[in-house]
């Protein structure tokens, strides 16, 4: 997980300076700022951050699937391959087959106009090229993998006749069914009830400890981070704030930015006490501030914040964009 | 389903009543002696104008008329045409087929040309080709269809000599002469909704096209075209059936102006002719059969949008 | 006089249930006979998985729904049985926050009016000291008062349910229900509102109502918790005991399945809320519960207890629960640091 | 809390405003306006700009091509199409606006009951509106305007009254959509009394979309009205309008094709026109176009 | 030789195809293919013999009639004098009769032999033999018309050159030549097809393309296309009616203007309008610009009467001379028609030099028509289709008891004059009679304005000879060929 880890061997996915501006009717804007990090095989890498902050971006970005107004600068090397060199038809063979993606929203991230199982077995059929029963076959086992009780006849229905849970486990069965390397999990759980997240991400767990996917988990929830991730990458408008092992974040957070955030949690806080509430808003990607874009927002701040801090270690895979970090 | 279906023709029946009250007093309200049309030209002396009002019911008061036409309604008795003395069910029998069959030419024309043309218009959305469908499909909206079925006639059938400018000939007569005579009153027709059903397919496209779940396609690594054509294309299509099929319900309920200028004897001319004919029991009947076939094709478009949409369909 | 702020008794709400055809197809059992007592000053949350009746039983209490069964007592007066125009006039004492702060401000009121409205509504003041009361109200909640002529969309999530917030206390009520009022907030503004809504309530002696699904949430703020299921209350008691000792299976489902407990190796509970159309008979969750036996499938159980009520046939012989694990992370450190974020609150 | 309420110091933008600068945006909705401007300019100063009186006929100039003299060439009376385009847009934009209007006025209030009272007054409300709409257009106007009259005025009230189910239809969908919403629900939680819901809080709610619905409709309006025209029911000679004008042309469309072409083109561009302005309204005032 | 099939276009769908009930003009077209009459009229509006061979006057209220032997009606009966006493009492008796007003003068019919029949009338009538030769005059079968009762007009069986085959309402009608027609060696043409094309440059399409060899009538704006096209003719007539303008002079509270009260107004309004120019401008210069109800080549017509030219100066002295405040608003009623719409805008611009402010009330037909028989009316543009016998064209008119006097203009003289012309049997006296008639009411009353007889102008491709126009504006069927 260092950063300028290009060891090709281990490094399944490596994100090196990666920036995508979308060209808006107001102007350029610059949603995702030079952010780096890699992921290597079998860990969960989750991607942490308030609403806006650039997390489905860049989980877009490697997935291939911003939209024609975006501009990607940096590097995305995919197992030692050029993500962003591919041409149209190399790109689709790989998205679905070796990378997937799992979508935040259930409830509209499927067809409603087809069944579970066929939307499951479209995947097979244009990576496997299995004929339409066959790929049935599969998809069917697949919803049983996910444990969907009764799949034969939960592949025939249609996803409205499909509970939350239900649906966001056809996605993931939809994910996997072509045995994904990287899973890319954007905010799988956060329209669900808190006892189907906790099947879900157990499930999640349960199938990378089975075949060894590397997971990129997007989230907002500390918790969920906390219980699940390998590493986590702090960003904070645009930017990475903090990378660091999931225990090493906890228990020591050294950004401002990710001192907040947790401070801010109920969870992370005594009952009936204060919170932590950062003042302000996110900035305006439009015109964000100049230097660090936290400094508006940060009470440790001083004149050194006018510039852009760079990522500086602190620890074995601990860096950190601060000025003032280490704060005692 | 049997009793929503009873519920659904539980809410046809009133609007019926409606209608056929509300055209009766609309009639009734008229000016233009019914008695005097008839007796044409010449007039006739006034006691043969009485005899007239006295046969036809028309020194009768309103409801007493209405109530009479009603009791021979529920029994199939549509009446006879005043002018023509036909009955009118049989007037109305002769002409639903032809106003079926350019309905249907224009309905097919206007579904070969607006969807692709929606869909394409959406997918280009906001280039060149965008704004000359669009253009393209507005220009259908915008002109007056009597307007280009003269244009059409002046340029195809008398420059070219390609078409019978007017007329109708029945398909099982000679199929090739009824096509003949029907394609260009069905495509001017066909245009105008072409050009409705290109926009709503265009607008439901875009809809379509920002759904999460055809992001969810592309990243299964499907083909652009398999996307839009399979996943975007197979939900746009939900609202657009439904209004199809309302359209279509406009198209069969007459095309008033293009019939009159093509002398297509379907129903549109039949009930304009007999509005301007005060031809009373012609314009109830066919109003009556107009709407029946409109509020009955909306139920279609009901039971149409419960089969296309999964949503609807499985309860 | 009871000396409540509130108090439902024998609720019951049920929704007939249609298809797209329109054909009946029977009954969403929301609210199946719910008794709960608010006393001012108390903050009571009701929490629970989506569906099981929350929202419902909120509107219910405030009349925006007409309870098919059931007393609703405001300030000891009788809601059931007030006139509309009564009813109208006693909504000052009642207000309700809604979740989404994008679809409860009319989009096309400046907020000054958005505030005004309940003044308008309850109050006989003039017009320049309803103004004033405007501005004093959104100084209360934090905004300025040169935003009172602004539109809601100009405002972010969290400055948006300030207003909303400032709209629901414009007219001195004795009872506020927050259905959901932060969850669609992000973390950092979450706590924001968090700390005004607290605030508030401590200095209004306001009796409010919780709803929520975020048990961290409601840990942080309830003085008391009811938990629902599929319509019905399983348990009810003060926070610290509940989360201390969950007794209802169903509540330690759920307090287990919170994240962050360092739990991801633990086995969830399983499966999914039945359909609130046809819900299991006897004890609903006995579908779900690991330790259910014949009797729970064929018995409703009642809710018992004095302080701590708990709807359960195995009440007392359950093996003792694992306690809501407090986070751990962070410490002392944390704390203090987080601190320094308390600043602009001063 | 100062930080909080940074917001940047703008004026207020009220949502009609916000709605106003996306529209100023929209480039064809704006050159479609630009186009309504020049017709509504065209037809208000007709008298300065016309050069020639529209009804002034001349014996020696009949059916004379566009030259220098006459723009657009004259008419089988000798009177200058130009003249007579500029004026008959009088006609068909009042046609258009007026019946619009009317239409609204009509639909609206009962698609606001209906929408609210729900019950018997709902399904009678409804039934009505279903039994106008189920006749087709053309009939319901040629009957109305025969017992009216025919004149401008009664076609634009018989095009007023056939429109105005539509608008029914449209408002009472839209009310029973909005009364779900949250704010009418928070309305109702402060105490509103339902006139008060319905009038400060539902209609203006729902305005936006039934403008977007009349620019359309007032296009298809000046076309009814055309129809109309064409039918002998609508303008009444010698007040031009383009309805009337194509009308009177038709007999001369191949001795005087420019009879036909200036009144059928103004037709054209301004429904298309309104078409373009009624697309960009849409947009702009759609609320997924809103800025969350 | 392949059999021929003549299609020719009318102005509107004709109504029903019954002598006795029908109306409308068109309608005659069509029967003129079917139903033979008993006589006929030909180009110089002098009255033959079709299926009569003669007639006599036994005495001014007795006419004996001959008829032609051995004719059919297409179900095969035989024509004979029984056929004609049935047929005419028919038309005088029937329930809804439109002949009776035209033929209410007949007091009898007697079988004389089956080839003679008397008939026996209430007062001498000169218009009488003439009403027989139009529809009042057809034969139909009198076992097919007992048969269907009322609804004969849907299978109409007569004694004409063509039998009738088959009609579908507003689209087209079709007959088929009648082997055993009397005079079957002069019809030609196999199967006629008559097609309503309301919509007069369509009807003129479908010419020029081939799809109609024959058109009723075209607007006389079109005749230069048409004489352009060299696979067109044009064959022209003068029309036995007029246009004219009606004037409310005693119908109701309306009649209560200048106009209806003041002949001098009613003369300034007429000499501010220039009928040649409005033939001009709106008619090609087509038709003939007239002062009286009677065509130039009607025998009848008071030779004597002719447009006085435009003058405006006098017109304005007249309106001076009334004490009437100018501009004397006058509203005109008119049929919607465009050629209607547009002369009245040309006379809209005329009388206004003269102090008129003359309003255009274009209204639907039969709007208008019940407007004018209520007096909801100040002038009423409108024509007539006319008539052979003069009768037909004045008395009803402005005879203060005429059925289509809509105005009640109404002149003991004038009625004294027309009934007197009625029973007159001799041309010269009763063209007198005419003439003052027409000194009185129309010169010095000023009752109506007439305005011009139109033409028949019927097109039809070179391929077809034969073809006679006949002032009334039948086609008839007889000698015609398609090449
Ligand atoms: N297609 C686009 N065009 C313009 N701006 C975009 C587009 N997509 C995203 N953005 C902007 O990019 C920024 C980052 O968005 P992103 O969706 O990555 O946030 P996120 O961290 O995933 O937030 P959330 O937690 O709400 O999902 C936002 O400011 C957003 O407005
Ligand atoms: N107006 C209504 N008509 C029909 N059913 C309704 C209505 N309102 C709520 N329901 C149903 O009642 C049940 C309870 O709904 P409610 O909104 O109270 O749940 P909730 O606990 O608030 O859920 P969430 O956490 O998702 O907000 C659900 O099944 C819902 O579908
Ligand atoms: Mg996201
Ligand atoms: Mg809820």
């Amino acid at each position: 997980m260092l950063l300028g880890a290009d060891d090709p061997v281990h490094t399944m996915l490596s994100v090196d300076r990666l920036s995508v501006t979308f060209q808006t009717a107001r102007g350029p804007l610059r949603a995702v700022d030079d952010v780096s990090f890699t992921l290597e095989p079998g860990r969960t890498v989750a991607l942490v951050g308030e609403s806006g902050c650039g997390k489905s971006v860049t989980s877009l970005a490697i997935m291939g699937l911003l939209p024609g107004s975006a501009r990607i600068g940096g590097r995305l090397s995919f197992e030692g391959r050029d993500l962003l060199a591919l041409s149209a038809v190399e790109r689709r063979k790989l998205s679905g087959g070796t990378l997937a993606m799992v979508f935040q929203e259930p409830m509209t991230s499927l067809n409603p106009a087809f069944t579970a199982g066929e939307q499951v077995a479209e995947a097979l059929r244009v990576h496997e090229g299995l004929s339409a029963e066959a790929a049935m076959k599969r998809a069917v086992e697949m919803l049983d993998r996910v444990r969907i009780p009764d799949p034969a006849r939960r592949a025939a229905q249609y996803p409205h006749q499909l509970s939350g849970g239900m649906r966001q486990r056809v996605m993931i069965a939809m994910a996997l069914v072509c045995k994904p390397r990287l899973l890319i999990a954007d905010e799988p759980t956060t329209a669900l009830d808190v006892t189907v997240q906790a099947q879900i991400l157990s499930l999640l767990a349960e199938l990378k400890r089975e075949t060894g996917t590397a997971i990129l988990l997007v989230t907002h929830d500390l918790g969920v981070v906390a219980d699940h991730a390998d590493e986590v990458v702090v960003m904070y408008a645009g930017r990475v704030a903090e990378t660091a092992p999931v225990g090493a974040l906890f228990a020591r957070p050294e950004h401002p930015y990710a001192i907040g955030l947790m401070g801010a949690a109920p969870r992370f806080a005594t009952p009936g006490g204060r919170l932590a509430s950062i003042a302000g808003t996110v900035p305006d990607l439009m015109s964000p501030p100049p230097g660090c874009r936290f400094a508006p927002r940060c009470p440790f701040g001083d004149d050194r914040c006018a510039e852009q801090p760079p990522m500086a270690p602190l620890a074995a895979g601990h860096q950190v964009a601060c000025w003032v970090a280490p704060i005692a | 389903m049997a009793r929503w279906f009873l519920r659904r023709l539980g809410q046809i029946l009133p609007t019926l009543l409606i209608l056929s009250f509300g055209i009766f007093a609309l009639q009734q309200l008229m000016p233009g002696d019914p008695a005097l049309i008839l007796a044409g030209e010449d007039r006739g002396d006034p006691e043969v104008l009485a005899q007239i009002r006295a046969e036809l019911m028309l020194d009768r008061p309103l409801l007493e008329q209405y109530f009479h036409w009603l009791g021979r309604v529920l029994v199939g008795d549509f009446g006879f045409s005043w002018r023509i003395r036909e009955p009118v069910s049989q007037l109305i029998l002769s002409k639903l087929p032809v106003t079926a069959q350019l309905a249907s030419m224009s309905f097919l024309i206007a579904l070969v040309i607006g969807i692709p043309a929606g869909v394409l218009s959406a997918v280009w959305k906001d280039k060149p080709a965008d704004w000359g469908i669009n253009a393209v499909a507005l220009f259908g909206i915008s002109t007056p269809n009597f307007w280009l079925g003269i244009m059409m006639i002046m340029f195809f059938s008398v420059h070219l000599g390609w078409l019978p400018p007017s007329g109708y000939v029945p398909l099982w007569e000679d199929p090739v002469q009824s096509l003949a005579t029907t394609i260009m009153p069905a495509f001017v027709l066909g245009t105008g909704v072409a050009s409705v059903l290109m926009r709503h397919t265009r607008a439901a496209m875009l809809t379509a096209l920002a759904q999460d779940y055809v992001r969810t396609a592309r990243a299964k690594g499907l083909m652009e075209r398999v996307v839009v054509a399979r996943h975007a294309l197979r939900n746009a299509l939900i609202p657009v059936v439904t209004l199809g099929t309302i359209e279509f319900g406009r198209l069969l309920a007459g095309a008033v102006l293009t019939e009159q200028i093509f002398s297509i004897p379907g129903f549109g001319k039949l009930v304009v002719d007999a509005v301007f004919n005060r031809d009373y029991p012609v314009v109830q009947g066919v109003v009556l059969v107009t709407a029946l076939i409109f509020v009955t094709l909306s139920l279609v478009a009901d039971i149409l949008a419960m089969l296309v949409n999964p949503r609807l369909r499985a309860a | 006089m009871t000396g409540y702020a509130l108090e439902l008794a024998g609720i019951r709400r049920h929704f007939p249930v249609r298809d797209a055809l329109g054909r009946p197809k029977g009954a969403v059992r929301a609210v199946d006979g719910v008794s709960l007592r608010v006393a001012p000053g108390e903050v009571l949350a009701i929490v629970g998985e989506s569906g099981c009746g929350k929202s419902t039983l909120g509107r219910l209490a405030l009349r925006l729904l007409e309870p098919d069964e059931g007393n609703v007592q405001v300030l000891g007066q009788e809601w059931t049985a007030l006139s509309p125009r009564a009813l109208r006039a006693a909504r000052r004492d009642a207000q309700m926050i809604f979740q989404d702060p994008f679809a409860s401000l009319d989009p096309r009121m400046t907020v000054a009016a958005a505030i005004e409205e309940p003044l308008i509504l309850h109050t006989r003041l003039s017009r320049a000291e309803r103004l004033k009361r405007v501005h004093e109200l959104l100084a209360r909640v934090g905004l300025r008062p040169e935003t009172a002529v602004r539109y809601p969309h100009e405002f972010s999530g969290g400055q948006r349910q300030r207003i909303a917030i400032a709209r629901a206390i414009a007219s001195n009520p004795r009872i506020v229900i927050g259905d959901e009022p932060v969850s669609a907030l992000d973390v950092s503004v979450q706590a924001q509102v968090l700390n005004l809504l607290m605030d508030l309530i401590r200095e209004m002696g306001l009796a409010f109502i919780l709803i929520s699904h975020d048990l961290g949430v409601v840990r942080h703020v309830a003085d008391r918790v009811a938990v629902m299921y599929l319509g019905r209350i399983v348990e009810e008691g003060p926070a610290a005991g509940i989360f201390a000792a969950p007794a209802h299976p169903y509540t330690r489902a759920l307090l287990a399945a919170v994240p962050g407990q360092g739990a991801a190796e633990a086995e969830p509970i399983r499966g999914e809320m039945p359909s609130p159309i046809a819900p299991p008979p006897g004890c609903r969750f006995h579908t779900r519960c690991p330790f259910a036996v014949a009797r729970c499938s064929a018995e409703t159980p009642e809710l018992l207890g004095t302080t701590h009520k708990v709807a359960c046939h195995l009440a007392g012989e359950l093996p003792p629960a694992a306690p809501f694990a407090e986070a751990h992370t962070g410490g002392e450190r944390l704390s203090r640091l987080a601190a320094h974020f308390h600043r602009e609150e001063a | 809390m100062s930080a909080t309420t940074a917001t940047v110091i703008r004026p207020p933008q009220s949502p009609a405003r916000r709605a106003l600068s996306a529209f100023v945006a929209h480039k064809l909705a704006m050159f479609g306006l630009l186009v309504v401007l020049v017709f509504i300019i065209g037809a208000v100063f007709a008298p300065y700009l016309a050069g020639a009186d529209p009804i002034a006929t001349s014996w020696s100039a009949i059916r004379k091509a566009p030259s220098a003299a006459h723009w657009f060439g004259t008419d089988e009376n000798g009177r200058d199409v130009f003249a007579r385009v500029l004026y008959g847009a009088r006609a068909s934009l009042a046609a258009g606006v007026i019946a619009v209007g009317g239409a609204l006025l009509i639909g609206v209030p009962f698609g606001l009951i209906a929408g609210l009272a729900g019950g018997w007054v709902d399904a009678v409300i409804s039934r009505v509106a279903d039994a106008m709409l189920a006749v087709p257009f053309l009939i319901l106007a040629i009957a109305l305007a025969a017992f009216l009259g025919p004149a401008l005025e009664n076609a634009m009230l018989a095009i007023a009254i056939s429109a105005s189910p539509i608008f029914t239809r449209l408002a009472r969908g839209m009310v029973q959509d909005a009364a779900s919403q949250d704010y009418v629900e928070a309305a109702r939680a402060m105490g509103n009394p339902p006139w008060r819901t319905a009038i400060l809080h539902i209609l203006p709610n729902i305005a936006p979309s039934l403008l977007v619905q009349a620019t359309l409709s007032i296009a298809e309006a000046i076309i009814a009205e055309a129809s109309l025209s064409f039918l002998g029911l609508g303008q009444q000679p010698p007040s031009p309008s383009w309805g009337s004008m194509l009308n009177s042309a038709q007999r001369f469309i191949e001795n005087a094709p420019w009879l036909a072409i200036f009144p059928g083109g103004a037709i054209f561009v301004l429904v298309l026109a309104l078409n373009l302005v009624g697309d960009g309204l849409r947009d702009a005032l759609d609320p997924r176009g809103a800025k969350r | 030789q392949q059999p021929q099939n003549l299609r020719i276009g009318l102005r509107e769908d004709p109504d029903i195809m019954d002598p006795t009930l029908a109306r409308t003009f068109v309608g005659r077209i069509v029967f003129a293919s079917i139903c033979d009459k008993l006589f006929d009229i030909n180009e110089r509006l002098e009255i033959v013999p079709q299926l009569a061979t003669g007639y006599r006057w036994e005495d001014p209220r007795t006419l004996l009639v001959t008829l032609r032997q051995n004719v059919r009606f297409h179900d095969g009966e035989v024509m004979d004098a029984e056929a004609v006493r049935y047929s005419l009492n028919r038309h005088l008796t029937m329930q809804g009769s439109f002949r009776r007003g035209e033929i209410n003068t007949m007091e009898s019919v007697e079988v004389v032999d089956p080839q003679t029949v008397r008939i026996r009338l209430t007062g001498p009538s000169a218009p009488f033999l003439s009403q027989l030769t139009d529809r009042a005059g057809m034969i139909v079968s009198p076992r097919a018309a007992e048969a269907a009762g009322r609804n004969f007009g849907a299978r109409p069986i007569c004694a004409g050159p063509y039998r009738f085959v088959e009609r579908v309402a507003q689209d087209r009608i079709v007959v088929e030549r009648f082997p055993e027609y009397w005079n079957a060696e002069k019809i030609h043409i196999q199967r006629i097809t008559y097609l309503p094309i309301p919509d007069g440059t369509v009807r003129l399409a479908n010419l020029q393309s081939g799809a109609l060899e024959m058109v009723q009538t075209i607007e006389p704006d079109d005749l230069a296309a048409v004489r352009r096209n060299n696979r067109l003719r044009v064959s022209i007539s003068d029309e036995l009616g007029y246009q004219s303008l009606t004037i409310n002079i005693g119908n109701g509270p309306r009649a209560q203007t200048p106009m209806g009260q003041d002949a001098r107004v009613r003369q300034a309004f007429e000499l501010s309008i220039d009928r040649a120019a409005i033939n001009q401008v709106v008619y090609e210069g087509v038709y003939t610009p007239t002062v009286q109800p009677l065509p130039p080549a009607n025998p009848y017509a008071a030779g004597a009467l002719r447009p006085e030219p435009r003058d405006v100066n006098r017109a304005r002295a007249l309106l001076r001379e009334a004490g009437v405040t100018t501009p004397v608003v006058v509203n005109m009623t008119v049929p919607n028609n465009p050629d209607l719409r547009q002369a009245a805008e040309v006379m809209q611009s005329m009388v206004r030099e003269a102090g008129f402010d003359l309003r255009i009330n274009a209204m639907e037909f039969a709007s208008s028509l019940q407007a004018a028989v209520r007096g909801d009316f100040e002038v009423y543009l409108l024509g007539w289709s006319g008539r052979v016998d003069p009768d037909g064209n004045t008395w009803s008119f402005i005879h203060s008891r005429g059925p289509q006097n809509d105005g009640r203009y109404s002149n003991p003289e004038v009625d004294r004059l027309l009934d007197e012309a009625r029973v007159e049997a001799d041309v010269g006296k009763r063209r007198d009679l005419y003439a003052q008639a027409f000194q009185i009411a129309i010169r010095q009353d000023r009752s109506r304005i007439y305005l011009w007889h139109r033409k028949n102008i019927v097109v039809h491709t070179a391929r077809l000879q034969g073809f006679t126009n006949v002032p009334d504006g039948l086609i008839r069927v007889t000698g015609l060929r398609l090449q």
